[in-house]
């Protein structure tokens, strides 16, 4: 069975914010300064995305490992965790996410300047992960701030969070400026900050926000 | 002397630094995008369903949707309804198959237990990292179809496992069928209906999360 | 509640206030670039000076204990890889020895040694880690920490090609271990463990006689002997106020008793008792795998009997206990018969090892706190679970 | 000052580039133009000084710690060309300038707005009397070396405002720090600067260089830095330049593992930008003035080496000297505010002090030749190394490293 | 090191108006248990500190226990006497009561200066709802300090003397002891495309009511 030719390449998952070729030429031809602009514009925050140095659990070791040498997120001139939020234009929610924890990072958020971005890294981060069935633990970060990039895995391997960022930088640099396919943060009515929960006496208070979060329903045997 | 364990520490980093330009052991950045990651053949992250033939993947997953998996998953990643009728597996004895076979790998804490517990080879752990998405209902959430991938793919990323594995389940195979053969020509010296099919596993301890809490029995109770 | 103190109005009102008077309550975390994570500490400060200090946890506290109590034996076994994700092999095999002492299983030789050399290996991962941490903690721009990464992925490669994952490894089961290592395995990891002194020599080259760390470390963070036994820290923090006590001498867990090694004692009990402790037990841990790879017994490394699904020990509890890289380790177990545990707890040696972080931290300035945090050594899955 | 028509083309070159552009414009209008000319030279080289200076420390560092540093930012309309990274810190820029601008509420509106500024304009102003090359001094003054200090102070007053002005608790311990360690450190570097002054005679910037002058046996240079005094005032400078332009191991007003980003925690975008360019600025100008007062300027290290332009050789110096300061930021370890005050007032003062006397020493014995030359040497060398050890030795009190024993 | 039974009758003499019972473990380990009532605890407790012969200066695990209320089957064989004058009938009697809850503590009990241990105290309250009072061991020994907050924090065990008592792991507002075995988790399964066991019976009460056509996305292609 070893020696039947190697078998076609598997896509099992959609690409993610992936911008093709043709597309970025379609989007030229709306007019050559502004995409030049548009092009550096991108080009500069892609290239110059700097995360919030902010490491909730397990992943935030695989965060600092790819930060280190073997695996170096400095190429990608990422390297500069800021521990301040007022610098740092990445979230990297790294972990999981405790309900005691979700004020906090929705506050973090909140004091992020614009353009922010956030990636969830790891199951916990994306959904609870392993821990979901926890009483103190959010169900997904996506629950309160907007994300941009899904990172599976527990936790994601270095290269997994690199190819993360890679999609983060491609995302960015497909931005526009202005018209329906403009980034969030130049869209008028986009927000920016998020209310902050509060503690409650059972769960947080709201549990999540209804703006943001709306899961689909699964149709199902009941 | 005063100063003389900085200069030591400045020695270690200029020898370091100098060591970056002509010794691998002091430059290791693996440059991941532009040189692909190296996976152990060990490497495990999100599973995967093994089908016989890469033509007809639904037709043959080795699967028989014994949910042994779905029970012992930890955080209960996977979901799986039987289908109603039977299909003939590889050595054409009939069998169920999941009509259903769904992996969050938002949830998947990729710890191998599913891979362990099954006792048809039908689940294996898969090498893909790449998988960030920005959509998690969607980019996360793996069907039958999504996660079905040939045997020639598991002896790529796995060739000393599947070579193991494929040895077992030929040898198991041609015991069946000599089986068969002694039973047939039993049924036909006496008709006797013992056709000993392995069938469905048995399905394991009770279900491993009660919905009430049980009382105690003996432990340090009184 | 303001838990951040960045900018939120009525908090910053009260500094400017309280410049006027005496004392400055700063809010550290759970975002601080050196809390380790998610912890939080409350300090009230007299300039730099800290007159209070009051941590705050569950941040990460993520309900280890109930799951576990919700699910099947087996299934707790990749969770405790999360408890301390550093040494998920030290957890894995903490957990794996309560369990065997709940219900009685052996464990063949060849596993113990197994067990041994992954949770000496571990411990060299731990606090290679940890010193790094510790100088990023002492303001060095993330050097040692990078080198320190730098061995460190060396022994995640060898541990991701045993078992398949970098950090979980998730390796050890009821009754023995996952995965036989290969030959090639073993002549690797022999390989790397005898360099591993050379990685020592050059990381104390650079910074053990530093002046800067000599000044910063020595006689900050003093803990005396009979309060740290009376608050029961354990660990290298424990051995650095000069208490004999390690449990794989003084327990003899698994196959410790068949090695040859020293238990390194400090004398003051400061940061930079605990910074040599664990340059000095990783000295030790070298010696161990040197032997243990020399005396490797063939066989096999599972116990026959030991079932890996359907798992129901009988009723009883058990208290199973290990010397992992942070200190004192235990899983308490009490079994109803069922196929979940009645009650799971974890004793974290983090948790409890930051019980006298207030009494090392009073008099110190904010600089020496998170310095002393650093030493204490702690990963918050451990300590909140 | 007269362009010499001895000098190579080269060593001319900017003065002639200036002197073609200004006589371009009428007469009444060319001593404007001149200045403005230079300021915008100052400011395009130095800034673009600092970009790369940006980007070779963080490859420096990536060096230094085993990995690679930036290296993929290429250009935007060429994706495949990474250009080794170089273009990184325009993409820094980029993004620092787009970024949104936060003023927290309780902030003080002004002082948070004037602070970036004030500490940029502050930083430049140093760059106006440093002698870049042998006719290349933007200012000439006669008491360059006050105005040098006088300029870098006020560079503490913005931290100041940033800090108090941010109504952030690390931001206020930050501005704390900042205040006790540049005033603690002033008095060293001036101290340190102060033997030169007494030596040459001379406050002038460019005098100073120019005393610096000639060769023994056309390969020693008369560098201050090769005499015993000057060693001394040169590793003060060194130290107390580390600490005023915050650097690491110095780096506490914005020590990242104590105080968030100290004074800069609220800092975003533009204005953040600015701080880290006047730090470097700030930096680069104190590296300028050691170079100018004991590395000898602009002049070449070697007599056959004078060939390459005077501004070339002090750019080479100033490069090695930011260098010099990223190997030690990769190294060492951060210092607590007490022990860097202790630093100042009772290890580095002293030794000011004292390296001032050592220098009236060899200022007054500059006659002595022959073996008096030598027990010149000799005394001027005890001057220097006792008092080290012997403060040192205090300094250092009680800290050694220990020998531990092993449980039985 | 003595064995429980020795320290328990030393105990005894020393304490008269103590109770002290050993509990057994049936289990492999074997680790027995000395159950204290509250009243004499603490005195104990320091007592087993000091003892010069235990010293049992390290308290290493102090954990908190649920035991809910439960129906116990009692089974009794009677012989009743036959109406018909035969030989007695041995009859099996069940009668079922109601064991009442409690809540349990458990501390691990070291020596690090003699080494050994290790010594199990139990202490247990009245039942789950108010009288949930035990004295606290802190004073004793330091090292119950987090985890006493810890048990009081997760069960609901108010520990009398203990120096700071509040919540440790959740927030203060939060009313619940999570760790009990009764413990409702808050609602927040809108979002469960694997589910199983009682997940699966609180994502129901998000579906859809009546199936909807398929205008959803479905996780699955059904063949």
């Amino acid at each position: 069975m070893s020696d039947t030719p190697a078998p076609p390449p598997f896509t099992p998952f959609p690409a993610a914010g992936n911008i093709s070729d043709a597309e970025r030429e379609d989007l030229r031809r709306h007019g050559i300064l502004l995409t030049s602009l548009e092009e550096l514009y991108g080009w500069g925050r892609s290239n110059s995305i700097w995360p919030l140095q902010f490491g909730l659990a397990c992943c935030a070791i695989e965060m600092i490992a790819a930060a280190t040498a073997r695996f170096d997120i400095a190429r990608f001139g990422a390297e500069i965790f800021r521990p301040s939020p007022r610098q740092a234009d990445l979230m990297i929610v790294s972990g999981t996410v405790t309900k005691k924890m979700a004020p906090q990072v929705v506050r973090l958020w909140n004091q992020m300047p614009e353009p922010k971005y956030c990636i969830a890294m790891g199951a916990c981060a994306i959904s609870g992960g392993p821990f979901k069935q926890g009483y103190n633990v959010l169900k997904g970060i996506d629950r309160f701030i907007p994300v941009d990039i899904y990172i599976p895995g527990c936790p994601p391997r270095p290269e997994a969070l690199l190819h993360g960022l890679t999609q983060l930088q491609e995302k960015i640099r497909a931005e526009r400026v202005s018209g329906p396919q403009a980034a969030r943060h130049l869209q008028p009515d986009a927000a920016s900050e998020f209310p902050v929960p509060d503690y409650g006496a059972h769960d947080l208070q709201p549990p999540s926000n209804p703006a943001l979060f709306t899961a689909p329903v699964l149709p199902r045997k009941a | 002397m005063l100063g003389s364990g900085i200069l030591k520490g400045l020695g270690v980093t200029a020898k370091n630094f100098v060591g970056s330009y002509h010794d691998p052991a002091r430059m290791v950045t693996q440059e991941y995008p532009d040189t692909p990651a190296k996976l152990p053949e060990a490497y495990r992250n999100f599973p995967f369903l093994v089908t016989e033939n890469a033509t007809d993947p639904m037709g043959t997953l080795r699967c028989v949707a014994c949910q042994i998996c779905e029970k012992e998953c930890p955080p209960q990643c996977i979901y799986i309804e039987k289908s109603k009728d039977k299909k003939p597996d590889a050595t054409g004895k009939p069998q169920l198959y999941p009509a259903v076979f769904a992996i969050d790998t938002a949830v998947c804490m990729s710890c191998q237990l599913c891979v362990e517990v099954c006792p048809f080879d039908a689940i294996k752990m898969d090498h893909v990292f790449e998988v960030a998405a920005t959509n998690r209902f969607e980019g996360l959430l793996l069907n039958r179809e999504q996660l079905a991938k040939p045997n020639e793919y598991f002896h790529q990323i796995r060739p000393t496992e599947a070579a193991e594995v494929d040895g077992r389940l030929t040898a198991e195979r041609q015991a069946a069928a000599e089986k068969a053969k002694a039973a047939a020509a039993a049924k036909a010296a006496a008709p006797k209906p013992t056709t000993p099919v392995a069938g469905v596993a048995d399905p394991g301890p009770a279900s491993p999360r009660p919905a009430t809490p049980k009382p105690a029995e003996g432990g340090t109770a009184p | 509640m303001s838990l951040f103190p960045a900018n939120s109005g009525p908090t910053v009102r009260a500094v400017h206030d309280e410049f006027h008077g005496d004392l400055l309550e700063v809010s550290m975390g759970p975002q601080h670039p050196s809390t380790h994570g998610v912890f939080r500490m409350v300090v009230t400060l007299d300039g730099e000076q800290i007159v209070k200090l009051k941590p705050v946890f569950g941040y990460l506290h993520r309900n280890h204990e109930k799951i576990a109590e919700n699910t099947s034996y087996l299934s707790s076994m990749p969770y405790t890889d999360r408890l301390d994700y550093l040494c998920s092999m030290t957890t894995n095999w903490a957990y794996a020895l309560a369990v065997e002492k709940l219900s009685g299983q052996a464990v063949p030789d060849r596993a113990q040694y197994l067990r041994i050399i992954m949770a000496e290996l571990t411990r060299l991962v731990n606090h290679s880690c940890l010193v790094g941490f510790l100088f990023n903690d002492l303001g060095t721009s993330f050097t040692p920490l990078l080198y320190a990464f730098r061995e460190r992925e060396k022994i995640l490669d060898l541990f991701e090609s045993l078992s398949g994952s970098r950090m979980m490894c998730n390796y050890q089961r009821f009754g023995g271990c996952r995965v036989d290592p290969s030959p090639e395995w073993l002549a690797a990891a022999s390989a790397l463990v005898d360099n591993f002194p050379r990685f020592l020599d050059e990381y104390e080259t650079m910074l053990t006689g530093n002046e800067i760390l000599l000044a910063r470390t020595q006689g900050v963070g003093r803990l005396a002997a009979a309060h740290a036994i009376n608050a029961g820290i354990t660990g290298p923090v424990l051995r650095a106020s000069g208490v004999d006590y390690d449990l794989r001498k003084v327990d003899g867990t698994g196959f410790y008793p068949r090695f040859e090694f020293r238990v390194p004692l400090g004398a003051h009990g400061d940061t930079y008792d605990r910074y040599m402790m664990r340059i000095l037990e990783m000295r030790e841990s070298v010696k161990i795998l040197q032997q243990a790879f020399k005396t490797l017994p063939a066989g096999p490394i599972m116990d026959p009997k030991a079932k890996l699904r359907g798992f129901r020990p009988k009723a009883g509890e058990a208290y199973g206990r290990l010397e992992s890289p942070k200190g004192e380790l235990g899983f308490y177990l009490i079994s109803d018969g069922s196929p979940n545990p009645w009650r799971y707890r974890v004793r974290p040696p983090s948790l409890i090892n930051l019980t006298l972080l207030e009494e090392m931290c009073l008099g110190h300035t904010i600089a020496d706190a998170v310095v002393i945090l650093g030493s204490i050594d702690i990963v918050l899955g451990e300590v909140d679970r | 000052m007269s362009v010499v028509a001895t000098d190579s083309f080269l060593e001319r070159a900017p003065l002639l580039f200036r002197d073609w552009i200004v006589g371009h414009f009428p007469v009444a209008l060319q001593w404007l133009v001149h200045h403005l000319l230079t300021i915008t030279a100052i400011l395009t080289v130095f800034g673009l000084f600092f970009a790369f200076t940006t980007i070779a420390e963080r490859k420096l560092l990536a060096r230094l710690q085993n990995r690679l540093g930036p290296n993929r930012s290429g250009l935007p309309w060429f994706r495949t060309l990474k250009l080794w990274g170089l273009t990184q810190p325009f993409a820094d820029a980029i993004k620092a300038i787009t970024k949104e601008d936060i003023v927290p509420a309780v902030a003080d509106q002004v002082l948070h707005f004037l602070a970036p500024v004030v500490i940029v304009a502050f930083s430049l102003l140093g760059f106006a009397v440093l002698p870049f090359g042998r006719y290349l001094i933007p200012v000439e003054l006669d008491a360059a070396i006050l105005y040098f200090f006088a300029a870098g102070t006020a560079t503490e007053l913005a931290i100041f405002m940033a800090g108090w002005g941010s109504r952030n608790k690390y931001s206020l311990l930050a501005a704390m720090r900042a205040l006790a360690q540049l005033i603690s450190y002033e008095l060293p570097l001036i101290l340190s600067v102060v033997p030169v002054v007494l030596v040459t005679g001379t406050l002038s910037t460019r005098d100073i260089a120019l005393a610096q002058g000639g060769w023994t046996w056309g390969v020693l240079p008369h560098w201050h830095v090769f005499t015993p005094w000057g060693f001394a005032g040169f590793l003060i400078f060194l130290v107390a330049a580390l600490a005023e332009s915050n650097r690491s191991p110095f780096d506490l007003p914005e020590a990242e593992s104590e105080l968030i980003a100290g004074h800069l925690t609220e800092y975003s975008g533009f204005k953040y930008a600015l701080f880290f360019m006047a730090e470097y600025f700030g930096l680069t100008a104190l590296s300028g003035l050691g170079i100018t007062v004991f590395l000898g300027g602009w002049q070449a290290p070697c007599a056959f080496l004078e060939f390459i332009p005077s501004w070339l050789w002090f750019m080479g110096k100033l490069a090695g000297m930011i260098v010099f300061f990223i190997w030690i930021r990769g190294t060492l370890l951060r210092l607590r505010i007490d022990q860097l005050t202790r630093l100042a007032w009772q290890f580095l003062v002293p030794l000011a002090l004292l390296n001032l006397g050592n220098a009236a020493f060899w200022a007054l014995t500059s006659g002595w030749t022959g073996p008096l030359a030598l027990a010149r040497w000799a005394i001027s060398a005890a001057i220097v190394i006792v008092p080290f050890f012997l403060l040192g030795r205090r300094l250092t009190a009680g800290y050694a490293p220990r020998t531990y024993r092993y449980a039985a | 090191m003595e064995n429980l039974e020795q320290i328990r009758d030393r105990l005894l003499a020393r304490f008269p108006a103590a109770q002290v019972a050993i509990v057994v473990n049936p289990g492999s380990a074997a680790e027995h248990s000395l159950l204290l009532d509250p009243a004499s605890a603490p005195e104990i407790a320091r007592f087993l500190r000091d003892d010069p012969m235990l010293q049992l200066d390290y308290c290493s695990n102090v954990t908190g226990v649920d035991w809910p209320e439960k129906e116990i089957t009692d089974i009794v064989k009677k012989s009743v006497p036959d109406p018909a004058g035969g030989p007695d009938k041995v009859v099996e009697e069940k009668t079922k009561r109601l064991q009442p809850g409690y809540l349990e503590a458990v501390y691990h009990l070291y020596s690090m200066a003699r080494k050994h241990g290790s010594v199990i105290l139990r202490l247990r309250t009245g039942n789950r709802s108010d009288l949930v009072t035990l004295p606290s061991l802190t004073p004793v020994w330091r090292s119950a300090d987090f985890q006493e907050r810890e048990i009081f924090d997760l069960y609901g065990i108010v520990f009398a003397g203990h120096p700071d008592l509040r919540r440790l792991l959740m927030w203060d507002e939060f009313k619940d002891h999570p760790m009990r075995k009764d413990y409702v988790a808050p609602d927040d399964f809108e979002w469960e495309p694997t589910p199983h066991g009682d997940v699966h019976e609180r994502a129901k009460a998000h579906y859809p009511a009546p199936p909807p056509a398929a205008s959803t996305p479905t996780p699955e292609a059904k063949p």
